[in-house]
């Protein structure tokens, strides 16, 4: 078999879409083999940008079509705050601090199940009543 | 007017034209729009473009169902039914161009058999299918499209296409029935080959109730009941559903695009001459 | 091998032992799946049975009942027929579609794969993407229909007794369309060119030409058609199941989802049998009526 | 030659036969468990069916779910086959279907052995599997109608409590509705919308159900007002058109009064309609205290191999600890007394909303209606039910509605 005869096997359709398909695959499940620990993190800031120490950040996932409380993580002296092993793809994130302010819930929707993410700051404002 | 070769009025031609394509892709678009919206699908009025569009539905979609699982199943079971249904197709419309008694019966038989639905036929085909012990396997859901009648009758056509004197003079350097058709005939009927294998794809990787019927244990589920079992789950309330349905539906219209050169001249042939 | 002398006098039993062996496997599935099933029907419609009761001879009950005294019988036979009735439209529809996109317009083989997108699709991924275009608040039809200010209050095409029916032919006929397309377009390139170009030169009248030309020579891809609708008639089966299920009512009620509701829904397996017997019955004596309006001879799908 | 294609045929033949490989491998002693819809469950029910196993060694169990409107057709054909599914989980009156089919096991004498089991049921629900004085079936979650009211939208009306009456239903909704707005949805499969007929006194069957009674003037006058209510917009045409989930989302938007509908309908909503909370949304009994019961129960094929270990299985699936977490995780009422006293006390805790809901469901179980203890439900059902959908979407008027439903349903009855 030559090479100019592979080459157009290669070339012919049926041979390159499925071949072109294969790659993609494979690509997308090495990467993400390299990034499912299922850590979820970011900062908890007040209005002005300053970390928010102490707050707790609950997760909520979502079941059929409603979200519950996953998982509750509190920020540490950077305001910073972690979840780690998160087998979800789907939920919300919101923070409290024990003087009751909270922040908005933050939807969260990741490309495979517990994918490493890196959520922008999670903003407490006093509710308004 | 209608069909004047070179005439030179194209454009009410084309306008006509243009009109009917975007009416036909309409709804390929009004579902893949909403396929890509955010959660609240029923926000009035519906937007031509999709609000923010994201692919999260798609992603949704694969962890709500075994969707590989499922997608390999289908693909073994159309595999199959292809493969047998060439095989059989080939050598029925083979026997049928030939001349024996009752030929006329037959070829009656097999086209009032095109009259019975499937739906009815439902609870004996299953009786019949656990008694050759191939419930809930590949083949017992592919077996009843092993053989398709209008498949038959394009070969039979396709092989009628073919000047006689070269079968008779490979029969005189005697080569074997099997081995003329293998040899002479398939390959003068690519056409006919790619419509068979288009049609008995669309049919087995479409068909709903006969596996919905036939096959019990999850992992042997195709996309079809994928669906329903999908619809069950979330209902037909999020872009969730239409990003399944678009899932679902991509494979057959890559496969048809991909060969429908040959499809649509094998449909020709098998139309005009049988 | 042989020579040629004996291989003429062994034909014809070689070639029956051929055609036998050759038709068994076809042969078989068909029996197994279509003869045996409708035999079965046949024999149940004539007896008391279900799952679990012995089948008792009651002669032809199921059929009285059905024709005196089942108005949903009759509803469902009333639609299948409209169904079927309705496929002429779509087959003109089509063989507009063919002759533009048989001449020799730029561009013509993507309309023509355009236009057949829709035959390879999944039914019952149909019937949802169509029941998505009819609904009252996401739907296509409503969002264009009262944009435009056509109507104010939103429509519930599927849900009203008059909509329901041609809204589900009409996603029939775009599933189907491509496909009507494809067989008239076949027949038409298989009409001799040179009988246009004698009527040209005659100043025959395109209208004309049409009419004496292109539609006499069609008449077996039409009737190709015309089979091809008749079958939809319970092909679409998936479609209704999804779109509606046969309602409201039994505003949708075709009679192979009535065959399915009366067997599955209510456990009367020996009725639907009945009604499997009569819509086959129905369906044969329909393809032999196109068969003779399309000048007999199956349109040459038999020929010697 | 003649042999060589011979051969080469069957050869080709025999070969696509053998690629089927051998039906299921039945284990020493397996059952198959089917259920109902119950997919997005998949992951704890695959633990509770390990939970058996575990503690029974030789004994396997076969999950098959299908949905609601796929499973008697699956059904049929296993039991066609005689190989149904041993334990099925199916809704409502099928269950008494597949009894009167002998399909079912009679249940009687076991639960009659066992005292302590059958004491678990509420017995109210127990009996709605009751077929000519045999229990067929045990609940296995349950639910019935009520009505929940949209606290908004009553205040806008200058209304405050919950209808007490059909009259004030029709008023209520009638005062609610207007432009985007309307007044009162139902569910209206099965028989849910039924209470909206019994509360008038209007029963569809004798009490021996042998014949029908419901073409009476009253029928006609309270289908005629639900009807002009439907055409004046104070009930939403949905009630007569949809199913599940198009009730619930129209108004889960928050611009419908009224929704009667059963307790599941309740996380929908509120899955929906961000707008629920306990000012917002009130849970009341329908006037007369009637509901349509719309529950689950478990049974066994009488054509079960090992109908034996499919009675422990169901005791299994119904005993304290899996009920309990099988309540937990679907927001269910089990129909067993201790698990939703816990399930209550939970929800009095947590959501004191769902609490509210939730309670409905166990009080008045003695008003219980459109649950007749037919063999031939379904068929009754499409005797009656598309005449009545004719009638309040203005097709027929209820007088002739009336009469052909009674002239379907007697021919139903008559059969039987």
């Amino acid at each position: 078999m030559s090479r100019a005869t592979i080459r157009r096997a290669l070339g012919h359709r049926f041979v390159a879409v499925p071949l072109a398909l294969i790659v993609v695959v494979v690509a997308w499940n090495v990467y993400i083999a390299f990034n499912d620990h299922g850590i979820i993190e970011g900062e908890v800031t007040d209005r002005t940008g300053a970390p928010v120490i102490g707050a707790t950040v609950v997760f909520f996932e979502r079941n059929f079509i409603y979200y519950e409380e996953k998982q509750r993580a509190v920020t540490d002296a950077k305001g910073h705050y972690r979840f780690s092993d998160m087998k979800t793809h789907i939920g919300q994130l919101e923070a409290r601090t024990d003087d009751g302010r909270k922040s908005a819930r933050r939807q969260l929707r990741l490309w495979f199940r517990s994918q490493d993410t890196e959520v922008a700051p999670l903003v407490v404002e006093t509710p308004r009543s | 007017m209608r069909r004047a070769p070179g005439s030179p009025r194209h454009w009410p031609r084309h306008a006509i034209m243009i009109a009917v394509s975007f009416l036909m892709l309409i709804p390929f678009y009004w579902v893949i729009k909403t396929s890509l919206t955010g959660e609240n699908i029923y926000a009035w009025p519906p937007r031509i473009l999709p609000v923010d569009p994201h692919l999260f539905n798609y992603v949704d979609v694969w962890y709500l169902i075994p969707f590989g699982r499922y997608l390999l199943n289908s693909t073994i079971v159309t595999a199959m039914a292809i493969a047998g249904s060439l095989l059989f197709n080939v050598a029925a419309g083979y026997a049928l161009t030939k001349h024996f008694p009752g030929r006329r019966w037959i070829v009656v038989l097999l086209l009032s058999c095109m009259l019975i639905p499937f739906q009815a036929t439902i609870i004996p085909a299953y009786l019949i299918t656990s008694w050759l012990g191939v419930l809930d396997t590949w083949l017992g859901v592919a077996l009843p499209l092993l053989s398709t009648i209008i498949c038959i009758f394009i070969f039979k056509a396709s092989f009628e296409a073919v000047p006689p004197s070269l079968i008779d003079a490979a029969r005189v350097d005697g080569l074997s029935e099997w081995r003329i058709v293998t040899r002479i005939l398939l390959p003068l009927s690519k056409s006919a080959i790619a419509t068979n294998v288009i049609l008995t794809f669309i049919w087995s990787w479409n068909s709903f109730l006969w596996p919905l019927i036939t096959i019990r244990s999850p992992e042997m589920q195709t996309l079809p009941l994928g669906l329903a079992r999908f619809l069950s789950v979330m209902e037909d309330t999020t872009g969730a559903l239409f990003a399944f349905v678009v899932l679902v539906l991509i494979p057959g219209l890559a496969i048809f695009l991909m060969a429908q050169k040959e499809f649509i001249r094998g449909l020709t042939s098998g139309a005009t001459k049988g | 091998m042989t020579s040629k002398t004996t291989w003429f006098q062994r034909k014809r039993t070689r070639e029956l032992a051929l055609v036998v062996c050759f038709l068994l496997p076809s042969l078989a599935i068909f029996f197994l799946y279509r003869i045996l099933p409708l035999g079965w029907n046949a024999w149940l419609s004539v007896h008391a049975w279900s799952p679990l009761k012995a089948a008792q001879f009651i002669g032809l009950e199921h059929y009285e009942e059905m024709l005196l005294d089942d108005d949903v019988f009759w509803q469902a036979l009333a639609n299948t027929l409209i169904f079927i009735a309705c496929s002429p439209l779509a087959i003109a529809a089509a063989l507009g579609i063919a002759l533009l996109v048989n001449s020799d317009l730029r561009g013509a083989a993507v309309y023509r794969t355009i236009v057949f997108l829709s035959y390879p699709l999944m039914t019952v991924a149909v019937g949802i993407i169509w029941r998505w275009l009819y609904d009252e608040r996401g739907g296509f039809f409503n969002y264009v229909l009262r944009s435009t200010g056509v109507i104010d209050q939103p429509m519930k095409f599927l849900q009203s007794f008059d909509w329901a029916l041609p809204c589900v032919i009409l996603a029939d006929f775009w599933q189907v369309l491509g496909f009507y397309m494809i067989i008239l377009l076949t027949g038409l390139q298989s009409i001799p060119q040179h009988l246009y170009e004698a009527a040209r030169v005659d100043g025959v009248p395109a209208r004309a030409r049409f009419f004496r030309i292109t539609l006499p020579l069609l008449k077996p891809s039409i009737f190709l058609c015309i089979v091809v609708g008749i079958l939809n008639s319970f092909t679409s089966f998936d479609l209704v199941y999804v779109m509606t299920n046969g309602g409201p009512g039994h505003a949708t009620e075709l009679l192979i989802t009535y065959i399915y509701k009366a067997g599955f829904g209510q456990t009367r397996f020996d009725y639907a049998a009945a009604l499997t017997v009569v819509q086959f019955l129905l369906l044969v004596v329909l393809t032999v009526i196109a068969n003779k309006l399309s000048g007999g001879n199956a349109g040459s799908l038999e020929r010697q | 030659m003649q042999r060589r294609q011979l051969l080469k045929s069957t050869a080709a033949f025999s070969a696509a036969s053998a690629l089927g490989a051998p039906a299921i491998a039945q284990a020493t002693k397996k059952i198959t468990f089917l259920t109902w819809n119950l997919v997005h469950l998949e992951a704890p029910l695959k633990g509770w069916l390990a939970g058996f196993t575990k503690s029974r060694p030789g004994v396997e169990v076969e999950w098959v779910d299908k949905k609601g409107p796929e499973l008697p057709a699956y059904y049929q054909t296993q039991l066609a086959a005689s190989t149904p599914p041993d334990v099925i989980d199916i809704q409502g009156a099928l269950g008494l279907e597949y009894a009167a089919q002998g399909a079912l096991l009679d249940l009687t004498p076991r639960l009659g052995a066992e005292a302590a089991v059958k004491a678990r049921y509420e017995p109210a629900y127990l009996s709605n599997w009751v077929f000519e004085d045999k229990n067929y079936m045990v609940p296995y979650y349950v639910s019935k109608t009520l009505l929940f009211w949209n606290k908004t939208r009553f205040k806008e009306a200058g209304l405050d409590k919950p209808p007490a009456s059909f009259d004030e239903i029709l008023s209520a909704a009638d005062k609610i509705k207007g432009g985007e707005k309307t007044g009162l949805l139902t569910l209206n499969f099965d028989w849910l919308y039924w209470p909206l007929m019994q509360m008038n006194g209007v029963d569809l069957l004798t009490p021996d159900l042998k014949k029908a009674t419901f073409n009476t003037p009253k029928a006609a006058e309270v289908m005629t007002r639900l009807a002009e209510a439907t055409k004046s917009g104070a009930i939403n045409p949905i009630s007569w058109t949809g199913r599940w989930v198009e009730p619930n989302d129209a108004f889960a938007t928050g611009n419908v009064g009224m929704l009667h509908a059963h307790a599941p309908a309740f996380f929908w909503i509120k899955g929906k309609g961000p707008w629920i909370n306990g000012d917002t949304l009130g849970a009341a009994q329908m006037p007369g205290n009637w509901a349509t019961p719309n529950s689950h129960g478990l049974g066994i094929s009488k054509g079960s191999k090992n109908p034996d270990v499919a009675w422990d299985f169901v005791k299994y699936l119904t005993d304290v600890e899996v009920a309990t977490a099988f309540a937990k995780i679907a927001s269910v009422l089990t129909g067993s007394k201790e698990v939703d006293k816990a399930q209550l006390a939970r929800f009095q805790k947590d959501d004191p909303l769902a609490f509210q809901v939730l309670s409905t469901q166990l009080e008045h179980t003695d008003k219980m209606c459109g649950n007749w203890r037919l063999g031939n439900d379904s068929r009754v059902k499409d005797g009656f039910w598309p005449e009545f959908q004719s009638a309040m979407l203005g097709r027929k008027d209820a007088k002739t509605a009336l009469g052909d439903a009674e002239r379907r349903v007697s021919r139903e009855l008559r059969r039987a």
